[in-house]
């Protein structure tokens, strides 16, 4: 706790473009092929292949860096590496390649027993100090079938052969586009299905920006509330309510690098609390003494520094397969990450209560959308924008004909967003042969005074 | 009254016999394995990932029975299989490729189209004609000469460049060049259980929302979906993202 | 009447590539700006622009050709033209225009009044016999602001004045691709909305080939009983069936130039008939004179000679403002189009009764899917293929689970087409702004038997 | 506890005051008016027409409060907008273009940037540069020395051509390059009364159609639609078909 605390403020608005000491990152390695969220720190250790490495070498680096695992005197380390462009235009070429071949590979004998160096070769190459690149060669001097590929098949053949003997780490910023593009990728029922341009809709038809005041129902796992969050940089409050019983997981939103200016402005609250005050009745005590159960019973997420460390271990493991690895005790080498996701206090319950939120997104695919609108639209301020996500078309027809028979809103839309991504390069530009075709539907509009 | 004639008729015997095209289905939706005998093939049902792209094809093509077609670039032979059955009883196919390939109502001929361009002896004899070929320029001015008069070509290709060639080549001998893509989107159908949010909130909360939702609720007709089960359809996330872009074009029309 | 059965026999599968007496045509006015189909004869005439056009010089030319508007001796008559390939570029910029000026266009003062020509000079022009090009031309040379403007303006501008003063007339086979796509245009309604895409995806998805044996519900005026006629080409039977009361429209399906080896494969039957027969009941007598009363109740449909030349008159008329005007009487002037839809006879439906229906395709657009289906799949054959289009996802999703859980079918489908087209031009490529978002929901499936 | 300041809130007053910005709804979904008073610009709702592409901008640029950004090709300042309510209170956007334009929170340059390429002053100060320009390669070099360390580049074209020209230069000096096209497809709702199939049906048919109805509905929890008006949503049939294609690029971190 007190590194962290030692650490200088990290406010997201300076925007900082290289890590520190706690800072959380998303490490891509080799192109997308694994994705996994880590804190820095002098013990946070990765396994990458099967060598164990330090993430230590990337304190301090600039987001975008390039990383390589070579082998030191004191067995293997990350060093900073600048990929050639040429590197880059065969990662590219990935895509086009899958169409070329359909096209000529009738003619094409691929036998991957053609080559003469074995397993154990390698393994003398490696203890005789061969970097990755040298393997790589070395199997392509020693494939049979190398030289009568086609150009593009030697490529495939070169990328994953240096994918599996000179992995490729790159260091990303977490910022939404990288965490939900990366969520997608991996585990997409964690946030619902959730896709980014999905996500970035929500945030533009509830109207969010600096200053709002915005409720959220985040079933998605924090994703939402860490974008809300990420948009208000410090201003404003984003409120994540929730039905009886637990608060819905946040544990996303840790994995951005939330500085305590920004881990202040997000606040939670159980739906009953924000009820009881908008009827202008205040809150009896058995309510207060109710959510403070609920806090207590909401042990993973925001009661101790422990659980603190696991919470943010269980984040860093969620998209990896095996768990950044910590030889020495997480609680101690660890940096802790800012607080967030406190009880919304009461006298910001009553500011809302004066003046209503100015933004609601309901992002809970699983759940019934009317039960949550009836009971969250009378929480906002009239003129105030909604947003709401759900997986299936027909609960969100029938909550856009209820609030429009009820006149609880106008400006209604449902939508569908549609994304679409392309491979451009020379005389092979078409759009992507797999798509995600499901977006989810998004219901909007704007809040009006009941008549 | 016509009179009919029961072995020309498509109906299934409701038996399977000796040389029948059998599909063995696991469970409603995952076929288990195709066995095809040949004799049968014209039976078959084309590719379902490009069932949008042929079903397209075979319309704007305006290919009726007793049509016949020049197909350029066999492939796996699905386009020729269901070019075939369109133009099916009277009509043909002749399709060529590099690569020998067999089939029934159609002459398959082995020849590079792309370089030599099409025997003579279709010459103004082609209904429509189909090129599935890297580069289809190459190709289009020997096809146009094939086409009759009102003739439809048209070109498929993966990549926009391929296009943008072939439409060039087009502009000198065809008109009416329209290109397209599509793409079918599958929905999955589940049976989903809303949660009932009133039943769980009113312990907690109290009656007061119960109370704000008659007001809102006043004298409209509200639709309520939870409690019971319903069945719901949303679209499959894996999708075909691209197949490739059908070029239309017809032979102009010399008055 | 004697006309018409002196004309060759026309058979769809000798594909004919010219027009004849009596033959049916769409009229494509102005780049799809009017589309008009016509039944051709020596009286038939056709308003264009203002004046009266013999529809006689159209016989016996070939599908594909242009017209323009001549002034002759006795008035203006319609003249074969082969249109430029200048023209036809420019025609076909017209969509990528919109964009160049919407990037440019700041800097581009268009003022139409700056035309110094009169509409008395236009008229004086035309009395001394100048031909519409000649007009054209002289507004451009009288245009004070068309040097001024872009090379695209002024392709606009010159296609605008062109299609006023010498407007194009291009004659189509009325084919399904072309009266699908002239309806789409015009009157999306009449046809269910039923893309040409969706359109031909139930054709292949209910398997219809030469000799099948198709039940259809046809609520799209006809376009489906016609697109599977001609997909079996004078083999096989295509039996529009429909509830108690009248025949559903099958007025497009005349639109097609069906010869009557083709017309006689294209018959009616009402539900209640192929029920009873279906359940091994022969059908009493009284149901017999239903059916009689039925094909009474259909006047504008296929009862008698006069009323199937006012059908063809209102099929012309569909499309068009303005109805094609005849000067002499109609009934004897122009062709009688074949016979179809008849009653089915007692021995066919007995035979598929035997054997059951082959293909199932149901465009109702307007009514329950799911309460069709389950009249009609008893009808089918085992493993015969069935496509549903409808409007909505849900009736079809409603009643893809009703087919699963009575173990009726397999293999079965919920899927959206999706049609882009492309603007295709150099360095101007790019999909065309405007699209037709809705392609209604194909339910398809393999009828198994009941267990 | 956080001091909260009213004057900093943006939550609505509930009376119109004087210089609000006010939008005039006729019905639920059709907006009868827009009088924009100056000064409440930032507070107005970018175009719905661009929505889509817009929101996934400023996500995808990493755009947070306190960003510095430029933009080129300001047009008709509906991003620019955007662009400032993202990057507001602390940030600023910088945007170029042939005419002179007026806003807050931005500040409107005029400069041929095509040709001239940014000024200097800005060199690797960007997080985040937007290109809307008929000829985008032609101001990427300029663009790409503007950005800061793995900072953010999107270049908005209608046509594919300008795509593959943008894409062709930002390799020499970017990485992470993607093309991407997004589209919204808007549905309407629509209350819709099932005709009753059976009760029409009944009288005509006989009761032969209800013995097979039971038969196959046996057992089985077969959901009848029938009867009572349902609500049901449909895609609009007048859609958008494109907008234009958005390429991102980074520019390299060199370590």
């Amino acid at each position: 706790m007190e590194i962290s605390e030692s650490k200088p403020q990290i406010d997201s608005s300076e925007n900082p473009r290289s890590t520190w000491d706690g800072c959380s990152v998303l490490l891509d390695i080799n192109d997308g092929d694994r994705l996994v969220f880590a804190r820095l720190s002098a013990g946070a250790k990765l396994k990458i292949g099967n060598k164990n490495c330090s993430l230590q070498p990337l304190i301090g680096c600039p987001f975008g860096s390039f990383f390589r695992v070579e082998n030191g005197a004191e067995g293997p380390y990350l060093a900073g590496y600048t990929p050639s462009t040429e590197v880059n235009n065969v990662q590219e070429k990935g895509d086009g390649q899958s169409i070329d071949e359909f096209r000529d590979n009738r003619a094409l004998v691929d036998n991957n027993k053609a080559q003469s160096l074995t397993g154990e070769d390698i393994n003398a190459m490696r203890q005789q100090g061969a970097t990755g690149d040298e393997i790589v060669e070395a199997l392509i001097a020693n494939s049979a079938t190398f030289e009568k590929k086609t150009v593009f098949s030697q490529e495939k053949y070169r990328l994953k052969k240096q994918k599996k003997y000179a992995p490729v780490v790159l260091m990303r910023r977490p910022f939404t586009r990288s965490i939900c593009e990366a969520y997608l990728k991996k585990y997409p029922n964690k946030i619902g299905f959730l896709r980014m341009d999905t996500l970035s809709l929500l945030l533009s038809m509830a109207n969010v920006s600096a200053n709002s005041d915005v409720l959220v129902v985040d079933m998605v796992g924090g994703l939402l509330t860490g974008a809300v969050a990420e948009r208000l940089g410090g201003t404003g409050y984003v409120c994540n309510t929730y039905l009886s019983g637990s608060p819905y997981s946040m544990d996303i939103a840790r994995i951005f690098n939330f500085g305590d200016e920004i881990c202040k402005r997000i606040v939670r609250s159980p739906l009953a609390d924000l009820l009881s005050v908008q009827n202008g009745i205040e809150k009896p005590a058995t309510q207060e003494a109710e959510s403070g159960n609920m806090e207590i019973q909401s042990n993973d997420q925001i009661s101790s520094a422990v659980s603190m460390e696991e919470a943010s271990l269980t984040s860093e493991s969620v998209i990896s397969d095996p768990i950044p690895v910590s030889t020495s005790s997480p609680v101690i080498k660890m940096s802790k990450p800012a607080k967030l996701g406190e009880k919304a206090p009461q006298e910001i319950i009553s500011l809302w209560k004066e003046n209503g939120f100015s933004s609601l997104i309901i992002a809970a695919p699983e759940l019934d959308a009317w039960g949550f609108v009836k009971e969250t639209l009378p929480l906002m301020s009239n003129s105030a924008s909604f947003a709401i996500f759900h997986q299936y078309l027909q609960p969100l027809a029938t909550c856009m004909h209820n609030l429009q028979t009820g006149k609880m809103a106008i400006g209604m839309q449902i939508s569908e967003p549609w994304l679409r991504e392309y491979q451009v390069l020379p005389s092979r530009t078409h759009p992507c042969m797999q798509m995600n075709g499901f977006a989810g539907y998004i219901l909007s509009g704007t809040k009006i005074l009941p008549t | 009254m016509l009179p009919v004639d029961p072995t020309k008729k498509l109906s299934f015997t409701r038996c399977i016999s000796d040389g029948d095209l059998v599909i063995v289905y696991e469970k409603y939706d995952t076929m288990k394995a195709v066995e095809v005998c040949a004799g049968s093939v014209l039976g078959n049902r084309t590719q379902i990932l490009y069932i949008a792209d042929i079903s397209f094809v075979i319309m704007f093509l305006e290919l009726v029975p007793g049509c016949l077609v020049l197909e350029l670039g066999t492939g796996s032979g699905s386009l020729t299989t269901s070019l075939a059955r369109a133009v099916a009883p009277k009509g043909h196919v002749y399709t060529f490729d590099f690569h020998e390939q067999r089939a029934q109502l159609v002459t398959v001929g082995v020849r590079d189209i792309q370089g030599e361009g099409f025997p003579d002896e279709f010459s103004g004899r082609a209904d429509s004609v189909f090129l599935d070929l890297p580069q289809p320029g190459l190709a289009i001015p020997s096809a146009a000469k094939m086409l009759k008069q009102d003739g439809v070509l048209c070109s498929f290709s993966p990549c926009i460049e391929q296009v943008q060639r072939a439409s060039e080549t087009m502009r000198s001998s065809l008109t009416d060049i329209r290109t397209f893509e599509i793409l079918l989107h599958t929905y999955e159908v589940r049976e989903w259980k809303l949660d009932d949010f009133q039943g769980d909130e009113a312990g907690s909360v109290g009656s007061h929302p119960h109370k704000r939702q008659h007001r809102s609720n006043e004298g409209s007709n509200v639709q309520e979906t939870t409690g019971s089960p319903t069945v719901m359809a949303r679209p499959c996330s894996d999708a075909r993202g691209h197949t490739g872009y059908l070029t239309f074009a017809r032979l102009k029309c010399l008055s």
